[in-house]
This record gives structure tokens, C-alpha cells and sequence, in this order.
């Protein structure tokens, strides 16, 4: 099972992704955002950071790297793709799922151990985990306050494409305390806490975040 | 204004030259007149005045800093010492570690976020330099009181600049100190600590050898930054505008320095140079000189080729402009190509300027003329030394015959207000609101971050080598006895190592003080650097490196001596670690060390506006063998939680142990005024299980450090003999300083 | 050269968070004059000669696919002199 | 009720890493009109009845000491219809 991690100038949790991957037991290919050639992978994920240092505005340049063409293609095609926090904004960027991520509420960056509940358990990448299931996994970002239209929202909640959201106090102002949704197709799915750096409690708060690793492995062997 | 040659200087040798404002003394001048043979002309000039600064050449504190070589501790751990741009220490495994500390206090009180941001931009390429990876970054802090009206202009901006830079680079922050008093208004400290890793095959060094070799900079284009800031910077004219439109405030591009950081590493990895120097302070007339200096000598220079970022700037001013996010690399011709290309890949603007020579002097040219022509080693390594004056300030005797009078709570309620209180207190209160803004999962190495002892992070992620670091300093104890207040601040770096089961190894060092041209404060500096020495050498740690920051003062008010010392320590595996508290109830507490009647620079006697008596004396062959019986706490396996004890006593240790996990601990304490308040150096709070009590006595014994039972865990209360203090009163008193404050 | 201006600034509607400190914190210095904050985001561009409508039309695509994000965002795009 | 806008723009001689960003960026997309980019803020104040000179003078104060950074930024005022 090959999944593959981007690399754009910024880039900052490429090797923690490959890391989950790994210890998820996939294998994992790194990707250079210049390159077109996706190298035959079967999934790919968008790692978080500060891809050209978030300037402008986080993901909207990165969204027109090389790589990205390929990614965006073979997304529609029903690849799985995981975008995470700066990932996340790529994906929102590139339109590959609706709405933005904006500036957090108390405008500060953000790092800290955060609760979620699992919302939606048929996507590619939550499939491991039960339905409402609460998780804790690292938060950190500075723009992650997820923002959209009424009637985008409204179609969020009624088609189940809220994967996960914050519980208890609202983090960053998201509405409807999102913190990752996920397309019609339930192939790409952005998140903004970092399961990969939730993995081994050695390093992180818990391994709660294995599971979205093992979920795509699953969904890719089903298949 | 005419080009200014050598030719010119040589056949105008009377012309008049503004030495004095770019920080020159008039002796100083005549020797670069002399070292020349002519007047220098006004490139070599700008050049001199910031290499002679304070901030480059450590004039007033050379002669002091000589012990650390003087009294060194003799270790094969010690791969490069004192003098390259940061020391590098054997961890094992073939691995080496380098960490340095460094100051950019005056830019951060100008423009706080930028000056705080470029520190560590700073400090990050000096460690990129030696060709290591950065691993972490670590923040002391200090601030004038916290509710002033400018700490809230400059503490927000700090942090935010700290983050904002370090987050970007993708380095976790794994600690720091957030420290405030009054002599820091309008000096505040921002210091700023970098860890990195390499292979020992992999250490490069700041020289350019092998006549041929090319010269190239790379990084971000030059652009008016901070001309003159070098010597303003550390300079009685502090304050005063340089030159008009040029900016002494710099902006740093911590996309640009992450994007520099992979591109240097892969160029190391494939091994293209024969040296390197990061350009910080000076910027390239530090860079090359240096890089001459400690190669054979010879280099040549055309600094027309310098990438501007403003084309309007004359020779002099590239030559002292402190743009961030450059490097400057001595590449054999053979591998300029491949050089050139990585830069390519990660967008990174490379350029050839010049090239290793065989002669013995720095010559930079200017469209084809000479304008430099020196022996390098006069402007790098050949600076003037200062014998300043010093002598114990007169404060001196009268602090140390003052009585502390501080009020010591007796009953259950002023037991309860007095733990409250300093649980809330600036200084000691939970720093949370600062470290939310840092980064410390990035990289997926971080063991210990904020709010433990020291932080620790994972080297090899097959063995589980780690290492671990804290800063520590005293300043209350360093204004007392500035002798034994570094020895009882180094004590406590290395405790905090110990406590997590590390083995203390290296020492790193950033001295904060006021003017040097002060006797007073000059004595307060020489008794630091001789108490420092002393104290590695009987520790048998090495000092790596280190950082001096002068001029920290605003008018003859001088800050608080505050070196800051930073201890590395190693952990041959990082899972067997203890961890600073307990998750779980029934674990026997145990006090090790003994508590004497110490309140002179505590923290209770700060709050209660004391700030005389005596220091306590250190007793570092008792602080070693209590890091032994902590080491071997952790290896044995008799430790579930182990803290350290310093500002703010046991009543600081135990808040902090029982919010970690939400669990309770009861205690009974024979004085407990005393033994909750006073701030006797040199003890450790440890949880147990029970089953462990023989082996903690008998290693206890062993290291002849007294142990006694004081409590043991559990229930949803800190008790305190017959005073409860229920958790959740304790949190909203530690958690809620910060944000009521600042948020 | 002409310069030309991009203002960029949010859809009343998306939630400004950075307008609101500012807006807050203005009182609190002793500034009662701003009944609400937004803050946007402008960029001076300089090109090479004069703005003719077909480098205004570029701009304008490039302030679309790039300066702005349509899903929160405006924009404006005027010269100056 | 007024609009008044302030623009925050960095001093020339200062780095500005965001416009670098983005003016690095335009050719990438394909639009080579710019020579040069600037990023800055814009700041959009409502304020109650007409913008007097009293209330000019006291959003000039705002703008020194907030809204800007004189060490680093210079802005313009105006007062927009
Ligand atoms: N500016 C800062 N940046 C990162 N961590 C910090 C900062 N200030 C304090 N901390 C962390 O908060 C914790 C408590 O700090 P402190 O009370 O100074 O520790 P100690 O007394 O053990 O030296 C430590 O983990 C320290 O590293
Ligand atoms: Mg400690």
C-alpha cells in the first residue's frame, strides 16, 4: 500500500506523515510538489506547516504547485486524499472541498491537546473508528477556523460530511465547531488537528490519530 | 559621495573619518591606521567599527571569558569547543549534538515581535552552520512588571515573534523561562537557544581554505537591514537613529530560513563544503573575514556581485548590512555545480562573489576597484581588549546585612493564602497562555515540553537516544552574590536534567548585564564568569559556548545580573525517563535534600518587596551526587514522578505536581511556613511506589542525600497538614494570571 | 510605472476576527470614535508603463485566482497615481 | 455615519516578505504584469456622523499607536464615501 506525502517549500509535517503511515504499516512516498508524477501511489496525504510561509493567505499558492494538478485529478477520480491542517487549506483552496479556514478567533497560534468526536465513520480515512467516538489529538495553527456560507454549511450537516468536531469549548470560532469535513464521494477529507502527531503517546498526547492511518490501508485493501 | 579606494586612502591619508559615531575610540582608530599603514578607507572602516564592537569582538569580556579555556574540564565528549559558532558535544551512538543561547534583547524592546523573530532566526543558522539539523528551540524570557502598561505592548509581541518565527521553521519549543522585574522595563531579555544534531562526520566549520575555492552566498538578497545596527546595538549610543531611511529594526522571512535549513542539509549531505559561517551580526563583513581568518587567510571579493534587494546601497553598507536568512558556503570549484543546482531546486538565490586566495589578505573590490585590502585576523579575531575596571559595587555590603522580614503564614487560611498566592504570582504562575503559542509536536520527537523540568527530545527513533535541556537562571540570587548566584543557577540547570533521569553534559551560557564601562557592573560580570568557571570545572562540565549582552540598562539603572545557563544532558533512552508528576493516587512523596532558613531572593520575599540578606552558598559536590541518585532513581526504576525546587519553594514544586494530572497529594510538614517558602538550593520531591522504599533509601544513603516521607498522592485537594486547598482553586489560581494579564 | 491597488477585505457576512481586536481594543486605549473594525488587506503592485485595460484585465484575473479567496473575499482594484 | 479608510503599508526599506511571496508567485500562475509587490493592511472604521477634523486628528493618534507600527509601517488616512 503506497501513500503518498507531499513536500511543498514549507512543509513542515511531511516526516511525521510518513511516520503514521509506517506505523500504520503502509508504505510511504514522498512527493515533491514541482513533480507531476505521483509515482504510482494510492493515496496521498497533504501534510500540515507553512507552505510558502502561509503569506497571502495559508494554501493559496501551494495550491497551484505541479504535483497538485495530478492530485486534484486523480482525487475526482475517487483517490483517497487527506489533507491536514495546512493540508486542510490546500484542499479548500484548490476547491477540492468548500468553505475556508480563517484567521482563529483569539488570533493567537494555537497548540494545544484537543478533544474531537468523530462524526462521520464511512469516509477513507475514519473508517476505523466508531460512530461519535472522542479522540485526543494535538491542535496547532494559527488560521483554523473554518468558515462557509449558511447554505454550504446547512449541506454539510445534512449529507454527513462533518467528519470530526471540536468538544467542549470552541478552539478557534469554526462554525458548528468543525474541525474536518469531507467531500460528497467521502474520498478527500481535510482536518485541521494533526492525527499524525498522535500516533506513539511517547511523543504525542495519546495515539488516538492512528486510526486515520489504518483506515485508508483498510478502505485501499477493500478495494 | 566618491567612491573611497585604497588608492584614494593611501594619497589622502589627512581626510577626516566619522570613526567616533560609527563606535570607534580614538585609540582604536590609530591601531586600524597602524595595522594598515594608511587610513582605512571607508569600507575597511565599517568594517573595523562592527567587528570592534562590543557585540562582535567581546572586548570587555574577553579577558574574563579566557577561564573557560583556563580552567576547562578535560572531556574527550567535547568535539568542538569554545570559538566555532557553536560547541558540539558527543551524545554516542556516532551522534553529536550542538546547542547554543543567544540574546537579541535591544531589537526585541524596539520592535518586539521582529526583534524576538529574528533571534531566533539567529540562533537557528548558527546552529545550521556547524552542519547539524535543527532540532528544538528554547526561550528565557524576561519582562519589567507584569501589570505595566509596556510589558503588555512588548511580552505579546515577544511570544508571538517566537512562535511565529520557530513555528514556521517547523522547531518545536520545548521550554524557556517567562521571568518579570522592574529593572527590565525597557530592557527586556530575549534570549533564545537552538539544539541541533548531526552525524560526527558531518561537522563543518567556519573557515575558508584551499586556494581556488569559490565564495558564494546564498540565501535572501541584501537589503539596507540594521546598518550600524551592529554597533548601536552595543553601543552607548544606543538609541540615537542611524544613518536616515535605513532601517535598524530587521524583518526576518522564516519561510526564506526554512527553505535555507533543507537546502544547506541537503548540500551537506552530499558534502559540497569545505566551510561555512551563517551571516548574523556584521553580515558579510563578519562572514568573510571570519571565514578568511580561520582559513589559510587569503580571500578575494567582488562585492558588485552581491544580490540587492535595494540597489541603492553603497559598498559600506552591504558590507555591514545585517539582512536575515543568508549564508555564505567555500565551495571547491569541482562541486559548484552541483551546489548550484540544489539552490536551484529549492528556489534559493545562490551567487559566487569571490574566492579563496593564496595570499594573506582580504581584498574586496567594487566594480573593479580595491576598497578592501586587510589581514583578516586584525578585523575577525584580532580585536582590542579591554581591562575595564571593576569593583564590588557598594550595594553589595548593604543588601547582604539586611534582614529579610517576610511574613511566614501560620494558620490553615494564611497556609492557603500563601500557596494561592504564589501559585499566581507572575513569576511562578502556569505559563500555558505562553507556550499555546509554540509549536511542540512538530518533527514527532518532543518527550518533555512546558511544563516539565527540562525539555527533552528524541534523537534516534530506533534506540531512543535522547537529550534534554533547561535554562536556568537567578537573578535575586546573582544581585545578592553574583559568585554564587551563577554556581546555584547552573546547579539547577543541571538538577533539571536530572530529574527526568539525564545525565548533565555540556553547558551553554547567555550573560545579561548592564554596562560594562560601570565598575560596579563590571564586577558583577567578573564574578559571574570566575563563579561559572569554577562551577563547570568542579561539575566537570564543559562550557560549549556562550553569548555576552551588554548595555542592558536605562540610564544608571543597570537590569538584574541575569546569566542565563544552559544545561545539556543525555538520556540513552527516552522512554524510561521519570516524568515530573504523578497520574495516579497511594504513591509516597519524599522530600530529598534538606531545607534551611533561606528566604533572602525567594520568591515570597520578592512579593513582599525584599530584596536583601545573603545567598544561599552552593554546595555542587552535594548537587552531583543528588543528579547521581536521580540517575540512578531512573535506571533502577524507583521513580514514578521526580520535580525540582527552585522560585517559589515546595509550595511551587507541589502546586505544579498536582495540576499535571488532576491528583491531590496530602503532606505533613513539621514548619510548614518554612519548609513551603524557603528556597534552600538543592532539592528534589520524588513519588514512589511504596514497594520502592528500600531502594530510595538505599541509594539515598548511598549519595548521603537526606530523604524524608512528606506525604503521599491522591484525593482531589492539596492538603497540607490540616489546610485543604481543593485543586480546583489551586488551577484557577495558577491558570488564570496569564490570560487575565495578556489575553 | 503605474501602480496599481488591490483591496482585498472580507464579506461582511465571514466573521473578522482581527477587525473585532482592534475594534476592542481601540476603546480601551481612550479612541471611542469607530462604531466597527474590518480589516482587509491591500497590495500596491507596480508595472512597467501604463495600466492599460488589458493589464487591468489581467490584474483583475489574478486578484480572482489568486489575491483573493471569492469564498470569504472581495476585492477592489483601482490605479493610483 | 463616515467611512474612514487607513492604510498600513511597510516602510520601502523593509523587507516584506508576504508581497515577495506573492509577487514570486504571480509569474508562476502565468501573470507577468508585476515588477514589484507590496502586501499591507487596510483597516475600514465606521464612525457616527461626519468625520470631523477632531475625529481625523484622534484616528491619525489611533493609527501611530495602534493600528501601525512607526518603527516599521507608515499609513495614509482617508475618508472614503
Ligand atoms: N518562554 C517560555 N517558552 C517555553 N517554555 C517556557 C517558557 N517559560 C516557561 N516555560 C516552561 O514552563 C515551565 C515552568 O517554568 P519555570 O517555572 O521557569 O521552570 P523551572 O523553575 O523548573 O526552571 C518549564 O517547563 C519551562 O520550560
Ligand atoms: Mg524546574
Amino acid at each position: 500500500m503506497k501513500v503518498g506525502v507531499v513536500t511543498f517549500p514549507g512543509t513542515l509535517d511531511d516526516r511525521d506523515a510518513a511516520r503514521a503511515v509506517r506505523f500504520a504499516g503502509g508504505q510511504a512516498i514522498s512527493l515533491w510538489h514541482g513533480d507531476e508524477d505521483l509515482q504510482g501511489v494510492d493515496a496521498v496525504i497533504l501534510p500540515g506547516g507553512f507552505s510558502y510561509g502561509d503569506y497571502l493567505r495559508c494554501g493559496a499558492i501551494s495550491r497551484f504547485a505541479p504535483v497538485m494538478q495530478s492530485i486534484i485529478k486523480r482525487a475526482n477520480e475517487g483517490m483517497p486524499l487527506l489533507g491536514i491542517c495546512n493540508g486542510f487549506q490546500v484542499l479548500c483552496e484548490a476547491h477540492l472541498l468548500p468553505g475556508a479556514l480563517t484567521r482563529n478567533h483569539e488570533l493567537h497560534f494555537l497548540c494545544r491537546d484537543q478533544k474531537i468526536s468523530i462524526e462521520n465513520i464511512t469516509s477513507a480515512w475514519t473508517s476505523a473508528y466508531t460512530q461519535g467516538q472522542e479522540i485526543v489529538i494535538p491542535l496547532k495553527n494559527g488560521e483554523g477556523s473554518f468558515q462557509c456560507d449558511d447554505a454550504t454549511l446547512a449541506s454539510l450537516e445534512n449529507d454527513g460530511r462533518i467528519i470530526a468536531r471540536y468538544v467542549g469549548e470552541n478552539p478557534n470560532g469554526s462554525r458548528n465547531l468543525i474541525a474536518g469535513i469531507t467531500n460528497a464521494r467521502g474520498n478527500v477529507v481535510g482536518l485541521m488537528p494533526h492525527p499524525e502527531h498522535a500516533i506513539d503517546a511517547l511523543t504525542g498526547p495519546t495515539a488516538d490519530g492512528l486510526g486515520f492511518f489504518t483506515s485508508v490501508l483498510q478502505a485501499m485493501v477493500g478495494k | 559621495m566618491a567612491l573611497d579606494t585604497v588608492a584614494s586612502a593611501k594619497t589622502s591619508p589627512e581626510t577626516k573619518q566619522p570613526f567616533l559615531e560609527l563606535g570607534l575610540k580614538e585609540d582604536e582608530y590609530a591601531r586600524v591606521r597602524e595595522i594598515l599603514g594608511r587610513r582605512p578607507t571607508s569600507s575597511e572602516l565599517a568594517m573595523y567599527s562592527v567587528m570592534w564592537s562590543e557585540h562582535c569582538s567581546y572586548k570587555s569580556s574577553k579577558t574574563h571569558l579566557k577561564q573557560f579555556g583556563d580552567k576547562a574540564v578535560k572531556t574527550d565528549a567535547l568535539l568542538v569547543g569554545i570559538g566555532e559558532n557553536a560547541g558540539v558535544v558527543d551524545v554516542g551512538q556516532g551522534y553529536a549534538v550542538t546547542f547554543k543561547i543567544e540574546s537579541h534583547n535591544h531589537p526585541s524592546f524596539i520592535e518586539p515581535y521582529q526583534g524576538a523573530a529574528t533571534g531566533v532566526g539567529g540562533i537557528v543558522r548558527d546552529i545550521l552552520t556547524m552542519g547539524a539539523r535543527p532540532i528544538a528551540v528554547m526561550d528565557p524570557l524576561r519582562f519589567g512588571p507584569a501589570e505595566a502598561a509596556d510589558t503588555r505592548r512588548v511580552l505579546p509581541g515577544v511570544i508571538a515573534g517566537v512562535g511565529g518565527y520557530g513555528n514556521c521553521l517547523g522547531l518545536p519549543n520545548i521550554g524557556g523561562e517567562v521571568t518579570f522585574d522592574e529593572t527590565y522595563a525597557g530592557n527586556p531579555l530575549v534570549n533564545a537557544l537552538c539544539i541541533g544534531v548531526m552525524k560526527h562526520s558531518d561537522i563543518k566549520l567556519a573557515k575558508a581554505a584551499g586556494a581556488g575555492n569559490l565564495v558564494v552566498l546564498y540565501g535572501a538578497k541584501t537589503g539596507g537591514d540594521g546598518i550600524g545596527g551592529v554597533s548601536v546595538l552595543a553601543s552607548e549610543t544606543f538609541g540615537a537613529s542611524g544613518p536616515a531611511k535605513r532601517p535598524s529594526v530587521q524583518v526576518g522571512d522564516p519561510f526564506v530560513e526554512k527553505v535555507l535549513i533543507e537546502c544547506s542539509l541537503e548540500i551537506f549531505a552530499a558534502d559540497l563544503v569545505v566551510g561555512i559561517q551563517d551571516l548574523g551580526g556584521a553580515g558579510l563583513s563578519c562572514a568573510t573575514s571570519e571565514l578568511a581568518s580561520g582559513g589559510t587567510g587569503g580571500m578575494s571579493v567582488e562585492l558588485d556581485r552581491v544580490p540587492l534587494r535595494d540597489p541603492s546601497l553603497s559598498p559600506e553598507e552591504i558590507l555591514m548590512s545585517e539582512s536575515q536568512e543568508r549564508m555564505c558556503a567555500i565551495v571547491e570549484p569541482k562541486n559548484i555545480d552541483q551546489f548550484l543546482a540544489i539552490c536551484k531546486k529549492w528556489d534559493v538565490t545562490a551567487t559566487v562573489i569571490g574566492e579563496v586566495t593564496t595570499g594573506d589578505r582580504l581584498q574586496i573590490t567594487w566594480h573593479g576597484e580595491l576598497i578592501v585590502d586587510v589581514p583578516p585576523r586584525t578585523v575577525a579575531h584580532e580585536g582590542p581588549v579591554y581591562q575595564r575596571p571593576f569593583a564590588e559595587p557598594a550595594y553589595i555590603k548593604q543588601v547582604n546585612s539586611e534582614k529579610v522580614v517576610v511574613p511566614m503564614p501560620i494558620t490553615d487560611a494564611e497556609i492557603k493564602a500563601a500557596v494561592l498566592k504564589l501559585a499566581g504570582t507572575p513569576n511562578l504562575a502556569d505559563k500555558s497562555w505562553v507556550t499555546a503559542q509554540y509549536d511542540k509536536y512538530v518533527q514527532g520527537n518532543t518527550i518533555q515540553a512546558q511544563p516539565d523540568d527540562s525539555g527533552m527530545v528524541r534523537v534516534d527513533e530506533s534506540t531512543h537516544l535522547g537529550v534534554a535541556v533547561a535554562t536556568d537562571a537567578n537573578a535575586n540570587w546573582s544581585y545578592l552574590n553574583p559568585y554564587e548566584g551563577v554556581k546555584l543557577a547552573l546547579a539547577e540547570a543541571a538538577r533539571n536534567i536530572a530529574t527526568a533521569g539525564a545525565q548533565p553534559l555540556a553547558v551553554s551560557n547567555c550573560l545579561n548585564f548592564g554596562s560594562p564601562e560601570d565598575p560596579g557592573v563590571m564586577w558583577q560580570f567578573a564574578e559571574t564568569v570566575r563563579g561559572l568557571a569554577d562551577g563547570c570545572l568542579e561539575m566537570g562540565l564543559p562550557v560549549t559556548g556562550g553569548n555576552v549582552s551588554f548595555y542592558n540598562q536605562t540610564g544608571s539603572t543597570a537590569i538584574l545580573p541575569t546569566p542565563v545557563i544552559a544545561v545539556l544532558g543525555v538520556i540513552d533512552d527516552v522512554r524510561t525517563r521519570t516524568p515530573m508528576s504523578f497520574d495516579r493516587a497511594g504513591l509516597d512523596l519524599y522530600l530529598l535534600g534538606e531545607t534551611g532558613e533561606d528566604f533572602a531572593g525567594s520568591e515570597w520575599a520578592f512579593i513582599h518587596g525584599q530584596r536583601g540578606g545573603q545567598a544561599p552558598q552552593s554546595d555542587l559536590q552535594a548537587a552531583m551526587r543528588l543528579n547521581a541518585l536521580l540517575v540512578a532513581g531512573r535506571t533502577e526504576k524507583i521513580f514514578t514522578a521526580a520535580h525540582d525546587l527552585s522560585q517559589g519553594g515546595l509550595s511551587a514544586t507541589l502546586t505544579e505536581m498536582v495540576l499535571r494530572h488532576d491528583v491531590g497529594a496530602t503532606v505533613k510538614l513539621n514548619n510548614p511556613a518554612l519548609d513551603l517558602l524557603s528556597e534552600t538550593p538543592g532539592r528534589v520531591v520524588v513519588a514512589i511506589d511504596s514497594s520502592k522504599k528500600d531502594a530510595l533509601l538505599t541509594q539515598a544513603k548511598k549519595a548521603q542525600i537526606v530523604c524524608t516521607q512528606i506525604g503521599t498522592t491522591g484525593g482531589d485537594s492539596l492538603t497540607i497538614n490540616d489546610c485543604v486547598i481543593p485543586l480546583n482553586e489551586l488551577r484557577i489560581a495558577h491558570t488564570e494570571t496569564f490570560p487575565r494579564l495578556f489575553g | 510605472m503605474a501602480k496599481i491597488v488591490v483591496d482585498v477585505m472580507l464579506k461582511p457576512e465571514i466573521l473578522d476576527p482581527q477587525g473585532t481586536a482592534v475594534g476592542a481594543a481601540l476603546p480601551r486605549l481612550g479612541f471611542t470614535f469607530a462604531k466597527s473594525v474590518r480589516q482587509g488587506k491591500r497590495f500596491e503592485i507596480e508595472i512597467e508603463g501604463e495600466a492599460t485595460p488589458e493589464q487591468l484585465a489581467q490584474v483583475e484575473k489574478a486578484a480572482e485566482t489568486l489575491l483573493a479567496n471569492p469564498v470569504i473575499e472581495t476585492f477592489t482594484i483601482r490605479v493610483e497615481k
